[in-house]
């Protein structure tokens, strides 16, 4: 139907607009405040313009350890990614079939994923500090934040096996292919591109967990935590101009899987480069 | 005449839970030919299909091959090769790189199983479209490549699924020539689940034609189709009517069936629909006892005293063609 | 084997966390140091439950109440302090000057010596083993914006005054704001305080309850908990009179908006920082911490500290990293004779300013009471929870 | 049976390759949570915990009338944030499926949509505050503008700016699930409904809305998980000044009340549970995804 | 003999972008009649059934129905309804909900549209299964339920875009006929989408060939059968051979192609298969110049005298069965 637009288009178009501000403000509003001039504060109007605040970013800190912090946290999100790939698609090929307990193990990953994050976080606090243990950002804090990682893993993966034909399978069986080699040359493959999305997902969520890792990291600060750290001691757009550098370095990471993808989707396309030249 | 390649079912059972998708069946398919395996949808065609690739697991019975009980086994292990109805290509790989992915998991090298995959593909008309991903095949060149797939692993069986059900009329009348050309340059056996009894009529060396989790009748499909044993297989198959006389059932081909005038043999009937076939027109009648029967009248006698529907007819049949049914 | 190749982790509230402090010690000591700032509640927690986390404890005296008894930190002999001496007497005996009255409240010396090393108690005077030793400490008052008040302020009790409604703030540190609230609520002449450092439950709901009423009259704007919420709250104008902390003050002015730190009549608010020993250290690690302790004292770090506002324990030795104009300025409430630079080299008053309060001894002679842990504290923590809540 | 043959058992193999899964939460979950009920019946001192089994905290909670206080204004954040997320979020969703015809643009937009979700939240949460402030961009606006004399102060520090910055923060897992769901909607049923003689309207109300079900309760499931169990966003955008029952677990974990936390933990955990189930009854997760 | 029930045509065009799915089409459609709309895929039967039905603007042209170019309406105010391919049938809404949509619509009292879904229900024989969700039915139930939801809004004319291509061959023919009897009953004008030529010949009083967006032929069932005006109608419609003599093109229905004994006029050829289709065998063989053609040979007259692929055979025809073909 490509007839007339209806008025509720407009209307709905409007609307869209409208929301695509709301949504866009706080970030624009970010980036402008970035660029506030030496004298500037955190709020308007601005003092000048300049990169100075950026300058600032890569000094050594009067308090704190940005860098440092944004290292781990790019550690953490990576190991937090590899295992939420690695541990979804385990669990989404169990989930294939039925077996004893997956309903309770299903309700489980959900309820992991609408438990709220400070309880995990307090649990996790409490079971290493009465066992004695120290909490560190790669053991407390790599399992807390599993918790939330894993669920969004799995779920995407349940999705992504519903539609999967077992038929391709039985065809690499049928061809004397193992367990490990129909995984490994026909559902993987076929599965790649959406696997660069849970690795996505389980990048970013890791890279921006605020609240599981509160009393999971110990001694040194996550980004987030250094982030939420940094309200309690700077008091200038140097805020801002991380908060910008973040934006941007996400967009990288964005960037960076959908090239990926459209990279792979061109190589396919140019092994075949007769196609579409007459077929039966 | 049994072969040592001849494939047997011994009391083959199929159940998932309480349900019982095949029941007991035994039935020996002779190697080299090309049987269709015929049946209502739910008749447990798929899943015999599938027991004997080793797809599904058998919950009693044995399934021999080449003397020894393949039941057990892992699919590649069997001698059996599937072909599945959507094709099951890997999208990932190129036409040729799917029909040599078994030859790679033997560890040929690539030379040597590019080489094969290769006239594989020539047999199949494809040589020409190698290098293609399957998303850029047609529905038939798709056929071909599953089928150049399936075949590379010399199988002494060939497993098909309603191998044609994705193509369109017209290419399916073309590509099941070309499946029975195949079947009979190699030599083995095709084993083909369809619900298309004109499908199987026109393939099969022989039909096993299921119901309920059994085997209700198989035999050639010239045989199948002039004596069917039940009126099931009769109904089935399509083409036949069948009349109660003096508390017996027969069977009656339909292009038997005639339009006699009325002192002939036969019964009076009513006109309730005609259906032009192109070279027949079925006339649909309606007699006694609300029994609905057709008669195939060729079209040009048709036309030179049409009939339509309300009108009262009487039809007739040789007594030699009503053929007696069982139970 | 050599201090040179070792690293402490040292753990405090952002007062004093600072890099370029680690800085100066690698350059001078060898030690690496390495720094994590929290807030107040969380650098609490650190030391009283993750003892193997930190080995150096930057923190305030109150909290030395909660975590000392835990037994995570050791006593500092105090031999091995080269500038014990130097120590302003606030730490030793509670006095600034022979007169001077002990204030209310969790002041330094009560909580600043045990018997000996392991000793788990408090012991009432000078015993040659220190909970922390004293680095920087500072009197607190309100501050306010001049520009947008207009006239002067003389007493805690503006700060629930109507004329100030939904502009004013407190902070949201239980122990810090439970003796801000005290302040007021005695310079209002609601209630009279036994001992404002060691309230009755009865006072802390008497206390909490003016309070509650207050904010459900909207008097105040938001509650802060962060050093840089309260520069942004007086910064942008949302709030004009507040709980505040001398280098917040400092940050607003720098961008050029009036801010006071006001000196008022009933006194000041007063806290004081030290550094912990954790009880794990030992051996080269335990020289490496005593020795970087004893360059803290020996007063480059008090200098530093001084030009961000709060004083060094000991202040003498600071005298020589600090130029007579900054010493006049920032110590003898001197009128400046030319630029004070903040120590990142940042120019935050010009020749002729005079700091908010005056000299050291006018300031730190006026402390009404220090940041406290209360007997009834976790009555007091829930009761405080609740305003919040409220 | 030998190893081996155990090993190749279906419910086994399933097991071995949910068994990541399912330790990591037995460990960082399971065990936390039981944690946290077990510790909710301990004593604490002022730097520590100990064992016990008393109920002062559930009767300090429950004695408090600040407790029932703190979980309406919980329900009512959650409720109100739920309303405005939906009423957006749908619109939003049906706008991009319904009314956005080419799959390039449906897609550009949507990844228009998702983008500010890579800012840290946190950041974006401050960043309201120059915006929103008495003398921020909003009211300055507004001022010049000349629609209001005096600034507005319930902009910020208010309930209002906490709702505001919720629905910024989580509308976008209302229009994910609910988009996803709509794009699954065939065609052919509006087309249908159309040759029925359906307006837009009541193609809307008799098709969509209840196609669209179960993305609305996937969506609802998440915002109201997601609010309930806030902290940072209230007690940043109130200012301090309100609590929900999140910031009340909060504090008592900054003042190393533990067992206080745990308690109050273990209301809220039951009520989440509690609130969430209800919700799963509406819809199959499984057979939506 | 126009009537005004009658739909038209008039220069129709569809255009998407650059791309023509419909080119420049006039034709009448004849009230009362039931009309196939047959061709290959992507010849633009789907677009213009759509057009008709208003799912698709009309980028040239006018669709007169009663007098009036209903080309600009809305769907439901056309006097059109439509049936769709997957039924498209509401799955939260009971099928008596379904059935009584467009009613409940018009706000029509629950009580009087509810009777009339029955009634209607009753008529495509699904009265008992009115309280079933959609997906608690089989696919031909659901047909039937479809097909109910479209008449109630008694439609002059009825759209139906494959209409049976979800149902197995089985079911298939059997509610072809029923759809046949429906429309007879209710006297209105059926559009049926279809690439299947069995199906349209069966069904059609008028069978439109389309082919690359144009009309190709149209006429009954019957004369576009027996006077395929191209080559591609004889060959899309299948049980034709396409013969060239002396530089002209004919067509030769299959069934009229005999094996003839060496002498007789007609061609010598070989044979490459046969296949069984119950009545008759076809025997495709293959002539000069690489011509391929098949004979239709009753079945036990084959067999009376079996030819094998690779044997050399006559065949032949009679003059007057051949049928010239235009260009
Ligand atoms: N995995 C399964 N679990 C449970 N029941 C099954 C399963 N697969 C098949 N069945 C049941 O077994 C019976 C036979 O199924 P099967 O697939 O063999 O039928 P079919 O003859 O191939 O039918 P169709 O023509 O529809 O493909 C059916 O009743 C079916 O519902
Ligand atoms: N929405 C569309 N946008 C662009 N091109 C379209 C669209 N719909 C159809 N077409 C094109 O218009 C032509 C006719 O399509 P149409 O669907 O009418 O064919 P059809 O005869 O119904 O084919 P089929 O038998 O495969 O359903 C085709 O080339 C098709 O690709
Ligand atoms: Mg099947
Ligand atoms: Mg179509």
């Amino acid at each position: 139907m490509d007839t007339k637009r209806p008025a509720s288009f407009y209307f709905l178009s409007a609307f869209f607009i409208v929301f695509i501000i709301f949504l866009y403000g706080p970030t624009i509003t970010i980036g402008i405040l970035s660029f506030q001039g030496p004298e500037g504060g955190l709020t308007f109007p601005m003092r000048g313009a300049s990169l100075h605040w950026f300058d600032e970013l890569f000094k050594t800190q009067a308090v704190g350890d940005v860098w440092g912090a944004f290292r781990r946290s790019f550690a953490l999100g990576l190991i937090v990614m590899a295992l939420t790939v690695v541990f979804s698609v385990m669990a989404g090929m169990a989930f294939r079939r039925r077996f004893v307990g997956a309903t309770v193990l299903f309700y489980l990953i959900i309820a992991s994923l609408v438990i709220p994050s400070i309880l995990v976080s307090l649990g996790v606090g409490l079971i290493f500090s009465q066992a004695g243990w120290t909490v560190h950002w790669l053991s407390s804090g790599l399992g807390a934040q599993l918790t939330w990682t894993l669920p969004f893993g799995f779920l995407i993966m349940l999705a992504i096996f519903n539609r999967f034909n077992p038929a391709y399978e039985e065809a690499a069986r049928d061809q004397g292919a193992t367990a490990w080699q129909t995984f490994r040359y026909v559902v993987l493959p076929m599965i790649a591109p959406s696997l660069l999305g849970v690795a996505l997902f389980g990048f970013t969520l890791s890279y921006d967990e605020f609240a599981r890792t509160l009393l999971t990291a110990g001694s040194r600060n996550t980004l987030p935590l250094e982030i939420f750290g940094m309200t309690t001691n700077i008091t200038t757009p140097m805020l801002y101009a991380l908060g910008t550098l973040t934006t941007i370095f996400s967009f990288v990471v964005i960037g960076v899987f959908i090239g990926t993808l459209a990279f792979a989707a061109h190589r396919r396309s140019r092994r075949a480069s007769d196609a579409g030249k007459g077929m039966v | 005449m049994r072969s040592p390649n001849d494939l047997e079912l011994v009391a083959v059972t199929k159940r998932y839970g309480d349900a019982v998708a095949v029941d007991n069946v035994s039935h020996l398919f002779a190697a080299g030919t090309y049987i269709c395996l015929l049946g209502p949808s739910g008749c447990g065609k798929s899943s015999t299909l599938r027991m004997i690739a080793g797809h599904e697991s058998v919950t009693d019975g044995a399934i021999i091959l080449d003397g020894r009980d393949i039941s057990k086994l892992p699919p590649a292990q069997r001698g059996t090769a599937m072909m599945f109805q959507s094709y099951a290509l890997f999208p990932h790989m190129s036409v040729r790189d799917n029909v040599s992915f078994s030859l790679k998991l033997k560890g040929e090298d690539k030379a040597s199983r590019h080489r094969k995959a290769n006239e594989m593909l020539e047999l199949v008309g494809m040589g020409h479209l190698a290098d293609r991903l399957p998303d850029q095949l047609s529905g038939g060149q798709q056929q071909r490549a599953a089928l150049a797939r399936a075949l590379i692993t010399k199988p002494q069986v060939l497993l098909l699924d309603e191998p044609l059900s994705a193509l369109d009329p017209f290419l399916r009348v073309k590509v099941r020539e070309e499946l029975k050309k195949i079947q009979r340059e190699l030599g083995i056996s095709f084993i083909h689940v369809t619900h298309g009894q004109d499908e199987a009529l026109a393939l099969a060396d022989e039909i096993v034609l299921m119901n309920n989790a059994v085997i209700e009748q198989s035999g050639s499909a010239r045989d199948v189709f002039n004596a069917p044993r039940s009126e099931f297989v009769a109904r089935f198959l399509g083409g036949h009517n069948v009349v109660s006389l003096e508390g017996k059932r027969y069977a009656l081909r339909s292009d038997r069936t005639r339009l006699v005038t009325p002192g002939d043999e036969g019964l009076d009937v009513s006109v309730t629909s005609h259906e032009f076939l192109g070279t027949h027109v079925a006339v649909n009648v309606i007699g006694p006892g609300d029994v609905e029967l057709t008669a195939m009248v060729p079209e040009e006698q048709f036309y030179a005293a049409p009939v339509e529907p309300g009108d009262s007819v009487r039809i007739g049949w040789t007594a030699q063609d009503l053929h007696l049914l069982a139970g | 084997q050599d201090i040179k190749d070792v690293t402490l982790r040292q753990v405090g509230t952002g007062v004093s966390a600072f890099n370029e402090i680690a800085a100066k010690a690698k350059e001078d000591l060898g030690i690496t140091l390495e720094m994590t700032a929290l807030d107040s509640d969380a650098t609490a927690q650190r030391v009283a439950t993750q003892p193997n986390s930190f080995d150096i404890a930057d923190i305030e005296y109150w909290m030395c109440k909660k975590v000392w008894p835990t037994g995570n930190l050791q006593g500092i002999d105090t031999s091995k302090l080269k500038y014990y001496d130097k120590i302003v007497g606030i730490f030793k005996d509670g006095k600034l000057t022979p007169e001077s009255v002990i204030a209310q409240g969790s002041a330094p010396h009560t909580v600043g010596f045990v018997e000996n090393a392991e000793d788990k108690a408090f012991a009432k005077e000078e015993t040659g083993f220190m909970t922390l030793i004293p680095t920087v400490y500072n009197a607190d008052t309100l501050g306010i914006r001049p520009d947008l008040i207009g006239r002067p302020i003389e007493s805690w009790a503006e700060l629930l005054n109507p004329e100030f409604v939904g502009k004013a703030s407190i902070l949201d540190v239980s122990s810090i704001g439970i003796m801000d609230m005290a302040m007021v609520c005695e310079a209002m002449g609601e209630i009279t305080y036994g001992d404002k450092g060691n309230m009755t439950k009865e006072e802390i709901d008497k206390t909490i309850g003016i309070f509650t009423e207050a904010k459900k009259a909207g008097q105040f704007r938001a509650f802060w908990k962060t050093f840089d919420e309260s520069v942004n709250l007086m910064a942008s104008g949302e709030v004009v009179i507040q709980s505040m902390w001398s280098p917040a003050i400092t940050a607003v002015r720098a961008r050029g908006i009036p801010c006071v730190y006001q000196p008022l009549k009933e006194g000041y608010r007063s806290w004081g920082n030290g550094l912990g020993l954790a009880k794990h250290l030992s051996g080269l690690q335990l020289e490496a911490a005593q020795e970087y302790m004893n360059w803290y004292l020996s007063g480059w770090v008090g200098g530093f500290l001084m030009r961000q506002g709060y004083y060094s324990a000991a202040p003498e030795t600071s005298k020589l990293f600090m130029s007579d104009d900054e010493w006049g300025y920032w110590l003898e409430g001197k009128a400046a004779t030319g630029d004070i630079t903040s120590p990142q080299g940042q120019v935050i008053e010009h020749a002729g300013a005079v700091r908010d309060g005056g000299s050291f001894y006018d300031r730190m002679g006026h402390v009404a009471c220090w940041n406290s842990v209360m007997d009834e504290n976790q009555y007091m923590v829930r009761k405080w929870n609740e305003f919040i809540a409220a | 049976m030998t190893m081996t043959k155990f090993l190749r058992l279906p419910d086994v193999r399933s097991w071995l390759l949910a068994m990541p899964v399912t330790l990591v939460l037995s460990f960082f979950l399971l065990l936390p949570l039981l944690m946290i009920v077990v510790v909710s019946f301990w004593g604490a001192t002022e730097y520590s915990i100990y064992p016990a089994f008393q109920f002062d905290n559930y009767q300090f909670l429950f004695g408090s009338s600040v407790t029932y206080q703190v979980f309406l204004k919980t329900f009512m954040y959650t409720g109100i944030t739920w309303a405005t997320t939906l009423a957006i979020g749908f619109t939003i969703a049906y706008f991009l499926a319904f009314h956005v015809r080419s799959q390039t643009w449906q897609t550009a937009f949507f990844l228009l949509c998702t983008i500010p979700f890579w800012t840290s939240n946190i950041i974006r949460m401050i960043s309201w505050i120059p915006f929103l402030g008495r003398h921020g961009l909003a009211n300055e606006t507004l001022i010049k503008l000349g629609l209001i004399k005096e600034p507005l102060e319930w902009l910020l520090y208010s309930d209002f700016a906490v709702i505001l910055a919720f629905v910024h923060l989580y509308t976008l897992f209302m229009v994910v699930p609910i988009f996803n769901t709509m794009l699954r909607i065939d065609k052919s049923l509006i087309e249908a409904a159309h040759d029925a003689g359906a307006s837009g309207l009541q193609i809307l109300t008799n098709i969509i809305i209840p196609l669209t079900k179960p993305g609305i309760m996937i969506g609802s499931i998440f915002v109201v998980a997601l609010v309930m169990g806030d902290f940072i966003t209230v007690r940043f955008m109130s200012g301090s000044q309100a609590a929900n029952v999140g910031r009340l677990i909060s504090n008592d974990i900054g003042l190393l009340a533990y067992p206080s936390a745990a308690a109050t933990s273990v209301v809220l955990l039951v009520t989440v549970i509690l609130t969430i189930s209800i919700m799963l009854r509406f819809v199959d997760i499984r057979k939506e995804l």
